[in-house]
């Protein structure tokens, strides 16, 4: 499905449509970057929420989502900001609502299923309260059933995800998630560091494919600052992303087959992915914490050497994926135990707002480098594939074809790789070279400054995601003309993918959810931040 | 005292201290070997620093189990905890007591079997003492008082007694065309008629998954299934109780080998070994070997299948076992009726 | 019944050795007995309700059938030894006795006794 | 000879027993003790040790312990242990007796096979030890009393009408009695109406276990 970069056009209009509908509620619009957001009034939230999802022409079906915004010096304590996502009409909207502390809103969860874990977040991390409050805790059922701990230490649920299930033999009756064990608050910690500086933390996320996590943030910051980088940064970006994602798809397929006691394939992939260890170690001197992006472009150029190195992977890998492909697709052990497995139907996915592989594998072909592509992936000729009955076979089958477009990809980027800068060419962004700084005062002053004070945003709030190998990785960051965030929030793909668990295993066996679990594709880095 | 009971005495003590000294021997090195091939299937090294070639790494092994912490948790029911691991260990280590290695020979002016204990009714002393395993598992699942024990046993007892249905089927046709529960008769009428394997087919590749199916092994180790119950039956057990379910596994692996060989491959025949004119003790040494040889296939078998193949869903394997083992068992029975009336085996 | 000593010999042996494993690994496997380490293990965290509670019925209809049918083996055993003897009426009361059975077994599968989920 | 052996290993049970309820500290080190002086016992009189008298009383002793503990333990995991060792006194029995493929069955169905499914059943139903204890109501303790008291008036009749004779010698059976041929040779002639009901029987069990369960499930 080429087709032309279609960038997202700000839905103007949902105000007229929403003031003609719902006079008095649309309290602020504000528009920053091509974003628009609508401060509505709280008790009109869920009636508007409804309107932008029904009406064919808003059609906000997914909640991307939400936020929660504590003030100290306002006529308001709290903003709710609720980023919603049609995937139709592919626009984005920003609904906000105001509190003053002790007033309660009501929940989303009615519009949008996908809203009761974020909003429990947000609760949790920033103290608006939302109502109908979601069924929390003990809440178990009882009688000839087991309750019985999987985890936070389960050999099979990749991290310290804790699910306490509840089983009538082998059957699965209820499961409840526990997250948060990982819990570090870099949501917190954002706010007490410059942009450049937590780069870093971006690894930690999805610790799986830092290089594309680190994209992610940055592209935020740039669009906060209103940048572009130079092209040849641009392509290296995309070429992290996606040896980002090969890397983080081949640990799913090793240890998802590992779940399903497939143990070879597991030493396969690790094969696999030792040779990339080795390409990020050359190109950023890590192998996992690579902190290779920087505001306005790159740490540092290509190594001597780096692209015969990413040919040479190129060249073996896709037999190298043939032989694993050879080993589980048409297993006939491995369909029967991942065929009709954990489904989920596309209606559901999107209200629960599923992204990445777990999507598309219900047959939805969203993919952010595709609805709004970032560093140029518009220009690349790739395919997305999608799976038809949203199983664990075809989310298997898709992230499986999802690295065999990435090596695409890879193979265009390699070609076209543009001689020129790294970085853009502005002091107050970008460190000088070191000579200069040694020799010149000028640039003295301007590594001082930028080392000392940062680089500081302009007032306003934006939103930028990229498709990140588990799904959309989103960061909202709300700048208040500092050099760190106001509030930064990170959407990340396995948090909401996760909601999912429910609708996926309950029914099910034991040995099902296991590879629910697997084909799910959580990480608990990235899950709890 | 009787002579001939001191003979009997005198000549069981011997032999039991050989195999027992071979089997474990074997089951050590059979660690290794899994560990060695797994290596080699996954493209990796394997345990090569213990010694030449890792040789010496299962008494390392051996060495650290004997000193790891032996933990006793107060919440398991004590006296069946203690004694799980035995009711486990022993059966495995006493059913290949009937299986024959080699030839009867001449030794000492003696005639003597190359078989612990050569009884009428073999093929059910050996279904006997595998039917006693279930206990060992069942009772250390329920003694852990710990859920992921219980359902471990539960599924594990479950498949055992499913599988050995399946199994006890399976051999009816091997007796059927011996007309003997002897397994040396068995054997005999192999070295007569030509292998089982030839005319059993079926039966044979039932008795084998059945086998799989009762030594734990993937794609059928749902017992253990690591990823999904931690460690099954055994999860509350460490240090050398918990070595012992393996030890045993490995054990019963070795003795489904060779029951396997004995009863489908000829046991310890040699087409065309009386071709030669060997010395007797010449031909059974070959013959020993070629048993082991054997049984060494079927172990090789058993470490390919483990890391090749994904594991089956619990339902799954107790349809196979219930839904087409069983009723395919029976259909090879006629089978083997029809042959034997028609006196082609 | 002399044939059969051995395999006595052999398990009063094993017994012996599996008791001399299990002493020596207790007398040398020195246990310090944490708190941690006597706790159930349910994944790091403390049990929401005790193990020992009612589990499915399917295993009871399991452990059944497999009498049943472990029976009908152990007729099925002298019957294959005498096989060759009895000929083509052999078959006949054989096929009779297993028909019976297998009327039985079409019944519980009907009925769902094989099904798991 | 054999009596007395018998008699003196039993003795040395009671002694261990005994101790071992009156002061368990001491019961390993009387249990060493003991346990030398029936090996000397059995060294001196090895003579004994060959005759199948001696292990026909041998086996039997541990049976009828072994039964005693089934009714009297409060665990009943433990319970069904110790039947199953009672299965297997029985089976030993038959052994002795050169019934072998029957010592076999014995084995592979009754300890087997009907001991997994009491096994399952304690597993399933998780019975607890206290809820083993609990004696059943007026009806069942009368029932029981009446039993015992057939039970004694039947083993007195026994012993006291037996005959002097000797059992007969296990050597007196033909060899290949107890084989497997034989006994087909049986069931296929003398005893096929038999053997052929035997399938009837089964599959009323196998009706009604389904019925049981699955109403209970549904």
């Amino acid at each position: 499905m080429e087709g032309p970069y279609i960038a997202p056009d700000p839905p103007r209009f949902v105000v007229d449509r929403l003031n003609g509908r719902f006079p008095g509620s649309v309290l602020d619009v504000a528009e920053f970057r091509g974003e628009i957001t609508v401060v509505v009034a709280k008790d009109a939230l869920l009636d508007v929420t409804l309107f932008l999802r029904d009406d064919p022409e808003t059609a906000f079906d997914m909640l991307t989502v939400v936020t929660g915004t504590h003030y100290l010096d306002r006529d308001y304590d709290y903003e709710v900001l609720y980023h919603l996502y049609s995937l139709p009409k592919n626009h984005r909207l920003r609904l906000k609502v105001r509190l003053r502390e002790g007033d309660t809103v009501s929940s989303v969860t009615p519009v949008w299923p996908g809203a009761n874990w974020p909003e429990r977040e947000a609760r949790a991390s920033s103290g608006p309260s939302m109502r109908p409050v979601p069924a929390e805790g003990e809440d178990y059922l009882h009688g000839e059933t087991m309750v019985v701990n999987m985890g936070p230490s389960h050999p099979s649920t990749h991290g310290v995800l804790r699910l306490v299930l509840t089983l009538d033999g082998e059957v699965v009756k209820a499961v409840q998630p526990h997250v948060g064990y990982l819990h570090r608050g870099m949501e917190k910690i954002a706010e007490g560091m410059t942009y450049n500086q937590f780069v870093p933390y971006t690894d930690r996320l999805d610790y799986l494919a830092p290089l594309s996590n680190n994209v992610g943030f940055i592209l935020a910051v740039e669009k906060l600052l209103g940048i572009t980088v130079p092209a040849r940064a641009q392509v290296i970006r995309v070429m992290g992303c996606e040896i980002a994602r090969i890397s983080a798809h081949l640990l799913w397929l090793g240890t998802g087959a590992l779940d399903l006691g497939a143990a070879t394939v597991f030493f396969h992939t690790f094969r696999e992915r030792e040779t990339l260890y080795n390409i990020i170690e050359a190109l950023t001197g890590t192998r996992m914490t690579t902190s290779y992006t920087r505001v306005g472009g790159l740490a540092r150029d290509l190594p001597p050497g780096w692209t015969e190195q990413v040919r040479a992977f190129l060249g073996t890998f896709p037999a190298a994926l043939d032989e694993l492909d050879a080993l589980l697709t048409r297993n006939t052990i491995w369909m029967k135990r991942t065929q009709g497995i954990g489904r989920i139907s596309a209606r559901d996915a999107i209200a629960l707002g599923l992204t990445g592989p777990n999507l598309r594998g219900t047959g939805v072909a969203y993919d952010v480098r595709r609805t709004e592509p970032y560093s140029g992936y518009e220009t690349y000729e790739f395919d997305v594939p999608v799976g038809a009955t949203g199983d664990a076979y075809d989310r298997y089958l898709v992230r499986l074809e999802e690295m065999r477009q990435s090596v695409k990809i890879l193979d265009q980027a390699l070609r076209r790789l543009p001689d020129g800068p790294i970085s853009v060419d502005d002091p107050k962004i970008t460190l000088p070279k070191k000579e200069r700084v040694l020799t010149s005062m000028e640039e003295l002053i301007e590594q001082f400054m930028i080392v000392t004070e940062g680089i500081k945003g302009p007032v306003g709030e934006v939103y930028h995601a990229i498709e990140a190998p588990k799904g959309e990785l989103g960061f909202y960051i709300k700048s208040e003309g500092d050099k760190s965030p106001y509030r930064l929030q990170i959407r990340s793909p396995s948090f909401i993918n996760l909601q999912a668990i429910e609708t996926m295993a309950v029914g099910g066996l034991l040995s099902d959810l296991i590879a629910v679990v697997a084909s799910l594709d959580p990480v608990m880095g990235e899950v709890d931040r | 005292m009787d002579p001939d009971i001191a003979r009997v005495l005198v000549e069981s003590a011997v032999k039991i201290a050989l195999f027992f000294f071979i089997l474990l021997t074997v089951v050590a090195y059979m660690t290794l070997v899994e560990r060695r091939v797994s290596a080699w299937i996954q493209d990796r090294q394997g345990p090569n620093r213990v010694g030449p070639l890792g040789l010496l790494q299962p008494l390392a092994d051996g060495i650290k189990f004997l000193f790891k912490e032996e933990v006793t948790p107060p919440h398991v029911y004590r006296p069946v905890y203690l004694l799980a691991p035995m009711l486990i260990f022993v059966p495995a280590l006493v059913t290949f007591s009937v299986i024959p290695i080699g030839p009867a020979l001449e030794l000492f002016g003696q005639r003597v079997r190359l078989q612990i204990a050569d009884v009428d009714n073999g093929v059910l002393v050996i279904l006997a003492f595998a039917s006693m395993g279930v206990y060992g598992i069942a009772l250390a699942g329920w003694s852990s008082s710990n859920k992921y024990s219980l359902m471990g046993a539960l599924r594990s007892s479950a498949q055992l007694i499913s599988y050995e249905l399946a199994m006890g089927l399976s051999i009816v046709g091997v007796l059927m065309a011996a007309g003997s529960l002897r397994l040396n008769d068995i054997v005999q009428h192999q070295i007569e008629h030509g292998w089982n394997l030839i005319w059993q087919l079926p039966g044979f590749l039932i008795f084998l998954t059945a086998a799989f199916a009762e030594t734990n092994r993937l794609p059928f180790d749902l017992p253990e299934a690591e990823t999904e119950l931690v460690a099954g039956y055994h999860t509350e057990y460490s240090g050398m109780r918990f070595s012992m379910f393996y030890m045993a596994e490995y054990a019963n692996m070795v003795t489904a080998s060779a029951l396997a060989v004995t009863l489908y491959c000829g046991g310890y025949h040699v087409p065309g070994l009386h071709l030669l004119r060997l010395p007797e003790p010449a031909a059974a040494l070959v013959q020993v070997l070629a048993f082991g040889l054997k049984v060494g296939f079927f172990l090789f078998l058993y470490v390919w299948v483990r890391w090749t193949l994904p594991r089956f869903r619990y339902d799954q394997l107790m349809n196979l076992g219930w839904k087409v083992l069983l009723p395919v068992a029976v259909l090879h029975i006629l089978w083997v009726s029809f042959l034997v009336l028609m006196n082609w085996t | 019944m002399i044939d059969y000593v051995p395999i006595g010999l052999q398990l009063v042996a094993a017994v012996v050795l599996a008791g001399a494993l299990l002493g020596l690994s207790t007398w040398l496997g020195n246990p310090r007995n944490s708190r941690t380490d006597l706790s159930p293990y349910e994944c790091g965290v403390d049990p929401i309700e005790p193990a020992g509670k009612r589990y499915t019925v399917r295993f009871y209809m399991v452990a059944m059938l497999f009498i049943l049918f472990d029976i009908e083996a152990a007729f099925l055993y002298p019957w294959a030894t005498i096989f060759r003897d009895l000929g083509p009426r052999g078959l006949f009361e054989m096929a009779v006795f297993i028909g019976v059975l297998l009327v039985g077994f079409l019944y519980c599968w009907r009925r769902g006794a094989l099904d798991w989920d | 000879m054999t009596i007395h052996l018998l008699l003196g290993l039993v003795l040395i049970l009671f002694v261990f027993a005994a101790v071992r309820a009156l002061a368990p500290s001491r019961a390993l080190l009387a249990g060493t003790v003991l346990g030398i002086g029936a090996l000397a016992l059995l060294a001196v009189n090895y003579q004994a040790l060959l005759s199948p008298e001696f292990w026909a009383g041998l086996i039997g002793f541990v049976a009828i312990l072994s039964a005693l503990m089934v009714v009297i333990h409060p665990n009943p995991m433990v319970s069904i242990l110790f039947l199953i060792v009672n299965l297997f006194c029985i089976a030993l029995f038959y052994l002795i007796l050169r019934a072998e493929f029957l010592a076999v069955l014995q084995i592979i169905i009754y300890a087997g096979a009907i001991m997994v499914l009491f096994v399952f059943v304690v597993m399933l139903l998780n019975l607890k030890a206290e809820e083993g204890l609990r004696l059943g109501g007026g009806p069942q303790r009368w029932g029981a009393l009446l039993l015992a008291v057939v039970f004694v008036l039947l083993m007195f009749h026994a012993l006291h009408d037996r005959s002097d004779q000797p059992y007969v010698e296990p050597g007196a059976f033909e060899s290949g009695f107890g084989s497997a041929r034989a006994l087909g040779g049986l069931l296929f002639s003398r005893y096929l109406v038999a053997f052929e009901a035997a399938s009837l029987l089964l599959i009323a069990g196998m009706v009604g276990a389904v019925v049981v369960a699955k109403r209970k499930v549904g």
